[in-house]
């Protein structure tokens, strides 16, 4: 059901940016964007459907105080 | 982002437009049923009591909804007033505060709603076993504020809320502006559940909250009572409040009579600030020493005795110092016996003699009861009223 | 489009003439009046007035044209009057009439007569004579409707441009007082004027008013919103980016602030831009009343939007959403009328809008003693009984009346509040509080994009112009506001020739003999 | 006409600073927690951190006049190295935009609408700053000193209310911690919310007088710094020892106000404030990605898609440049959108993060990578060696 929602919305997304593009023949605009459409899209999409993607912050959490061993200690 | 006006002619706009329409059409029509509550599906709550509950470890929490046509119908609401309370209370035992207030919901067609709560009763019976529990909800929750009042009951809290009002409709709203009141008469501490958290977590852990008893279907302000490690450990008359509130730099007016060799005087408070400071004596110790600055007034003189004489004011004013005097150690001994620092001398320590401080704070307890209090009041008697002498019979001769 | 002309036959009277009839056939009013005229008989002269009826005034017609031409030809030297076959003679020496131009093409004849003056085509000429006989109805000069004044001047425009373009010149005497003057409309042939004054303007905002006026290409321009709706800069904001006027002294006023005017024919409304968006509060009456009273006026006003941008929103969003916010005692009896209301508190607002909202067209639209009618019983009678039949609570009916009075005090505004309410309102019962300053959010970013002939919209306050708020809330006083404002970008900026300004009184002090002893030597 | 379209005054930029900077005092919780009641001076000390932060842009500005922070590092380290470390650069950006954005988020939802999904939120308030993207970053800074003034009196006001519940003695006991603490306190106000207007590198190429950055950042940083004490001080003076455990001070002092008994519980006005301010910024940071991603992704050589509508209104007819760029607007704003909402599973981890390792993190996109760039284009002699002798 987000997961619908969400592809509802992307064509929203796709509708208002897409003509322009057409229209002046930006054909490599088009494919650049293209490709980040998607990504995003297939992003939304999983967190939409409730799969659990992993916060990059949590990554860099982990490099920061466990690895290189830089953090405040919290209150 | 890149605003290009030929686009913008051809129509990009319309385009955003009916998308950024259909966006919030569709939010309206998802959000609807979140957040919004409706005021007529609103139980308004003013007013809560918390009781210990017939089982164990449970309690009982009793919320005060105000009908709000009952209440309107004064504010000239054309609809008639059905002449019947203008509130409801209701009760609901479990074993913590947000699973009663769940538990009432559960009976009720309406939510209660939390905002508007301007008083929380909490008997002394649950005090004595520990407050942290219902204290905590009110503090965290969005909805509650840390405005509201606190009181605690001799007796159930929920009688409190039971109180048979005369000027007002809802008698939280009463206790609400009785306390507002009670600033007047410095007889009493008012404490909202935000100085509660304060001293609570201040240096020196001893909040101090007002007791309000029954007393033929009338509320009653009855004392202080203090607190410590979260749990009622004693309580304070009211001449001690007022030595509390002398040291806490709280009074703000109030009556005194005394009896002087002529008869009764009522003398009147007017102005009053105090100031309380540590100080290192010599040995390393560390002494407070309170100043107290009062004007005064005479607002009743029964005697025939002509007080606007210097030396008769001289007079007036030593005992008026000496009342002062003994309200403040009556609180300190009474502070003492019960080894709870209610006026905050741990908190003033750790602000000017940090290092001290942490030397100290270990063992406060045994430490409090030795620290010694220099009183120091300074009276003023500044007028007598709108008469000079009083009315006595043949005194114009 | 392309009219169909007929051509013009030269030196041939006859075809001509029937030319013309063929071109204006059917048109009733089209009236050619043939003559002969001459000294001596062989050497007489035929000719056609050609005018149209109800366009030219009569009285020039009969006794600047005809009379001169069929009488008084004995005032003639006699080696003139021999032949009158002239048309220079004619036109230098008979006709007394102010404006006369010799025209050549049907093109000019078929403009000249549609736009109200007479033709006079004489045999065995191709060349014509366009004789200024402009005249027939006109509404007289009255006080503007629209904009009413207490202390200023009571004129207001009328519908006939030069008439209007007078009333400026008559303010504003000065030759740099520029008219340039096109023609729009490939079928209404609408007369537009431009003004504006020659060393204040920016030339580039004249040079770009006029290259978006002839840019119009369109069959009809009928009144100042045809327009209006072709030069502007953002077509799909609701809010107007040129200003408009009745009273000639507002346009003169801007003018002089270095604005360009648009006067077109047959509206009585002066257009002036670049506009800003402070000019929505400002009137003429401002510049003329006392400036702290004027500055109490102006911030009444910003008052007066914000509340009947925001009140519904806010009721909703606070009875709804945030109800903490309101008094305690509020409370209550704001849950007293609403309980037993059927609807949801936003659908209820929306009902007593949309109610409003008929109500006030219908009272525009009607004559004003049913527009009266219509109010009261709107006002009172549905008001009263939505409340008394538990449709809607009372304060519903008092936020919208208060949202409804306060519009009227914009109405400069007015369409575009009544539409970003409504805007506000579904922002405001979904999200409440966060959908309210989303709006806010979104409404101060597109005044800011806002542009109008280059000028930024949101002017003084965004980008921030410390130096012109002295027009904005506040009305300084007039000595004070030394220059024109910024964001038109004048040529002159200063509008006082003193620098720095002073306080008339102090100046008064460091010369205040002076001035004493001059007001005395004129005083008989 | 030669308005100023297109151009951004210093008193502009300044200002933008002070907005952006001011969204974030409702993170102060991060450093009061910390602090407790010096917290107020970490606001100066923190200035005085970040004083040599800005200059590093500024020189790096200077060396490079009219380029924006990807544009110089692909100067700096050239077309491969350079695309990483820009990178780098554009995954802070998204990075500070899903952070702040969250954070709008969560304070929406804890406080005025505990019921409504977060994602809800988020989507409207995105929505409104894809709006104003949309219409140009321009527009947004020329609102700023307006929203300066309207943040300014609202502070003022709601401080005015809650005078009367202030106590100075909760001010004491000064500066009684380790020095530690201040130093945590000190790098977490110049690195968390100070720092990041490392993100107006992105648009001072738009600026009227490019060469002036140095100061307009540095007094609106100042401005921010004295207005964050300001704002820390009355949450201490009026919240006491409570300050360090509630979640939002600045939120929750506001809460006491009570005037006349009408004018009560003022913070939903003030939200409106913080949402606004939150607003702002989001747009800046989300600007500074898009402008960062279209400089990757576009082709060289190409003008700014801002620069070339210096004057919009005036060039309808014209025919418009042949765009260089994606339009990557929506969908870099549904990318925030998204990315805020798995940024945080929950409010503890926010506080986490911000108190223990945000420092660090921001430290080395505001203060290592900038400084590397400047020494290496030192190294390299790139830029105009002569400007920065001045």
């Amino acid at each position: 059901m987000k997961a619908l929602l969400v592809i509802i919305a992307f064509c929203g997304i796709a509708w208002m940016d897409l003509p322009d593009m057409i229209k002046n023949k930006q054909w490599r605009n088009l494919a650049i964007y293209s490709a980040i459409f998607l990504s995003v899209l297939t992003f939304g999409v999983l967190v939409a459907s409730d799969i659990k993607v992993p916060s990059p912050i949590k990554a860099i959490q982990v490099i920061y105080r466990d690895i290189l061993g830089l953090s405040f200690k919290a209150s | 982002m890149t605003r290009n006006n030929s686009t913008i002619r051809k129509g990009a706009l319309p385009r955003s437009i009916t998308v950024f329409g259909i966006c919030v059409l569709l939010a309206s029509f998802l959000t609807g049923c979140w957040s919004q509550r409706e005021l007529s599906k609103l139980a308004i709550v003013v007013g809560t009591a918390l009781d210990i509950g017939d089982q164990p470890d449970t309690l009982k929490l009793t919320a005060q909804v105000v009908k709000a046509a009952e209440m309107g119908a004064s504010a000239g609401s054309q609809k008639s007033s059905s002449g019947g309370k203008a509130y409801v209370n209701m009760s609901y035992t479990d074993r913590s505060v947000l699973s009663a207030v769940r538990g009432i919901s559960h009976m009720q067609n309406r939510r209660l709603y939390f905002s508007h709560n301007k008083v929380l009763v909490i008997s002394s019976e649950l005090a004595k076993l520990g407050m942290g529990k219902g204290l905590d909800t009110f503090t965290r929750d969005y909805e509650s504020r840390m405005n509201i009042q606190l009181l605690i009951s001799k007796g159930k809290a929920f009688k409190i809320l039971e109180e048979d009002v005369d000027l007002e409709k809802v008698p939280s709203l009463h206790l609400f502006g009785m306390m507002e009141n009670q600033k007047l008469n410095s007889e009493t501490a008012v404490v909202t559940l935000r100085d509660y958290n304060i001293a609570t977590l201040s240096g020196s852990p001893a909040p101090v909250v007002p007791i309000v008893e029954m007393k033929k279907d009338k509320v009653k302000l009855y004392g202080t009572a203090v607190f410590k490690k979260g749990k009622m450990i004693g309580e304070l008359d009211k001449s001690q409040t007022r030595g509390l509130l002398w040291v806490t730099d709280r009074t703000r007016g109030g009556a005194l009579t005394v009896d002087t060799e002529w008869g009764q005087v009522a003398l009147e408070y007017l102005h009053s600030n105090s100031s309380l400071k540590p100080v290192r004596t010599k040995d390393g110790a560390i002494r407070m020493e309170l100043t107290v600055n009062e004007e005064g007034a005479i607002q009743s003189n029964e005697t025939t005795e002509d007080l606007s004489r210097l030396e008769n004011v001289e007079k007036l004013k030593e005992l008026m110092k000496e009342a002062i005097r003994s309200d403040i150690e009556n609180a300190l001994s009474q502070a003492r016996s019960l080894s709870a620092d209610v006026f905050g001398f741990g908190e003033i320590i750790r602000r000017e003699y940090p290092k001290e401080w942490e030397k100290m704070k270990n063992n406060w307890d045994t430490l409090f009861p030795q620290i010694e209090l220099d009183i120091r009041v300074n009276v003023k008697l500044s007028s007598t009223g709108g008469l000079v002498r009083p009315v006595i019979p043949g005194g114009a001769q | 489009m392309k009219r169909r002309y007929y051509s013009f036959f030269p030196q041939n009277y006859k075809k001509n003439l029937a030319a013309l009839r063929a071109t204006f056939e059917d048109s009733s009013d089209l009236v050619i009046r043939e003559f002969s005229f001459g000294t001596n008989k062989d050497k007489e002269v035929k000719a056609a007035l050609i005018f149209l009826d109800g366009l030219t005034n009569p009285t020039i017609i009969n006794d600047s044209i005809i009379k001169p031409l069929m009488h008084d030809n004995h005032l003639l030297y006699e080696e003139e009057a021999s032949d009158l076959s002239d048309l220079d003679l004619i036109r230098n020496r008979l006709l007394s009439v102010g404006v006369v131009k010799t025209i050549y093409t049907p093109n000019e004849v078929i403009e000249a007569c549609l736009s109200g003056n007479a033709i006079l085509m004489t045999d065995g000429f191709c060349q014509a004579l366009d004789i200024g006989a402009k005249g027939g109805e006109k509404r007289a000069v009255s006080e503007p409707v629209s904009e009413t004044s207490v202390r200023g001047p009571r004129e207001g425009f009328t519908e006939n441009l030069r008439t209007n373009t007078a009333m400026i010149r008559r303010k504003i005497k000065d030759p740099s007082l520029k008219i340039r003057s096109a023609v729009i409309g490939a079928r209404t042939h609408t007369q537009v004027n431009l003004l504006y004054i020659d060393g204040i303007v920016d030339p580039d905002l004249v040079d770009e008013v006029e290259r978006r006026l002839k840019k119009i290409d369109t069959d009809a321009i009928l009144a100042t919103g045809y327009v209006e709706q072709y030069i502007e800069d953002n077509p799909y904001t609701p809010f107007p980016v040129i200003w408009c006027s009745e009273k000639p002294d507002a346009v003169a006023g801007k003018l002089l602030e270095g604005r360009v005017a648009v006067a077109v024919d047959g509206t009585p409304f002066v257009m002036t831009m670049p506009m800003l968006f402070i000019e929505n509060f400002q009137t003429a009456e401002d510049y003329i009343s006392r400036s702290h009273y004027a500055t109490s006026m102006r911030i009444l006003r910003l008052i007066a939007f914000t509340i009947s941008l925001f009140a519904p929103a806010l009721y909703i969003a606070f009875t709804t959403f945030h109800q903490e916010l309101i008094p305690t005692t509020l409370l209550f009896t704001t849950a007293a009328s609403s309980e037993g209301i059927p609807f949801p508190a936003p659908v209820e607002m929306g009902i007593m809008m949309l109610i409003f909202e008929i109500l006030r067209e219908a009272g525009v639209r009607m004559p004003r003693p049913i527009g009266q009618t219509i109010s009261i019983v709107g006002a009172l009678v549905m008001g009263e009984a939505a409340v008394q039949a538990g449709i809607v609570g009372a304060p519903v009916v008092i936020v919208v009346a208060i949202t409804a009075v306060s519009s009227f005090a914009i109405p400069f505004l007015m369409d575009a509040v009544s539409i970003i309410r409504w805007f506000l309102l579904i922002l405001a019962s979904t999200m409440g509080n966060l959908g309210i300053t989303v709006g806010v959010f979104i409404l101060l970013v597109h005044l800011s994009s806002l542009r109008s002939f280059g000028a930024h919209y949101l002017a003084p306050l965004a980008p921030f112009q410390r130096r012109d708020l002295k027009d904005t809330a506040v009305r300084a006083p007039l000595w004070a506001m030394h220059t024109r404002p910024r964001a038109t970008n004048p040529q002159d900026l200063k509008r006082l020739r003193s620098n720095p300004p002073r306080n008339p009184s102090s100046s008064e002090k460091a010369t205040g003999v002076r001035n004493h002893d001059k007001e005395q030597q004129y005083d008989p | 006409m030669k308005s100023t379209g297109g151009n951004i005054s210093p008193k502009d930029l300044m200002f933008a600073v002070f907005c952006f900077i001011q969204a974030t005092v409702l993170r102060s919780g991060y450093i009061i927690a910390v602090t407790r009641q010096d917290s107020w001076a970490m606001a100066m000390t923190g200035f005085l951190f970040a004083i040599p932060i800005v200059a590093i842009y500024a020189a790096l500005l200077r060396k490079f006049p009219g380029k924006n922070l990807i544009e110089i590092s692909d100067c700096i380290f050239g077309p491969i190295i350079g695309k990483v470390v820009s990178a780098f650069y554009l995954f802070f950006f998204l990075s500070l935009a899903a952070l702040n954005a969250h954070d709008l988020g969560s304070f929406v939802v804890r406080y005025l609408m505990p019921e409504t999904p977060i994602a809800m939120v988020l989507l409207i308030s995105l929505m409104g700053c894809a709006y104003a993207l949309r219409k140009g970053i321009e527009n947004l800074m020329y609102l700023s000193i307006c929203l300066s003034i309207i943040v300014a009196g609202a502070v003022a006001i709601n401080s005015i209310l809650v005078l009367n519940d202030m106590n100075p003695g909760f001010l004491k006991p000064f500066f009684q911690m380790d020095l530690m603490t201040y130093i945590q306190g000190t790098v977490t106000i110049g690195a968390v919310p100070m720092g990041e207007i490392i993100a107006f590198t992105m648009i001072t190429p738009m600026l009227e007088k490019e060469k002036k950055v140095l100061k307009p950042l540095l007094f609106g940083l100042l401005l921010s710094a004295f207005s964050m004490a300001f704002a820390m001080l009355r949450d201490i003076l009026t919240l006491g020892p409570l300050v360090s455990i509630v979640s939002l001070p600045s939120f929750e002092s506001i809460r006491y106000v009570t005037l006349a008994d009408t004018l009560t519980r003022m913070e939903s006005i003030y939200a409106v404030v913080l949402i606004l301010l939150f607003l702002f910024k989001v747009c800046i940071l989300l600007y500074a990605f898009i402008l960062g991603l279209s400089h990757i992704l576009g082709r060289k050589n190409q003008p700014l898609p801002n620069q070339d509508h210096t004057n919009p209104s005036f060039n309808t007819d014209q025919p418009s440049n042949p765009k260089s760029f994606p339009p990557l607007t929506l969908i870099s704003t549904a990318l925030v959108f998204f990315y805020s909402l798995i940024v945080f599973e929950s409010a503890m981890e926010n506080i986490d993060w911000g108190a223990s390792t945000a420092p660090f993190f921001s430290l080395t996109y505001e203060l290592l990578l900038p400084a590397v760039s400047l020494l290496v284009a030192f190294l390299r002699k790139l830029g105009k060696a002569r400007e920065v002798r001045e």
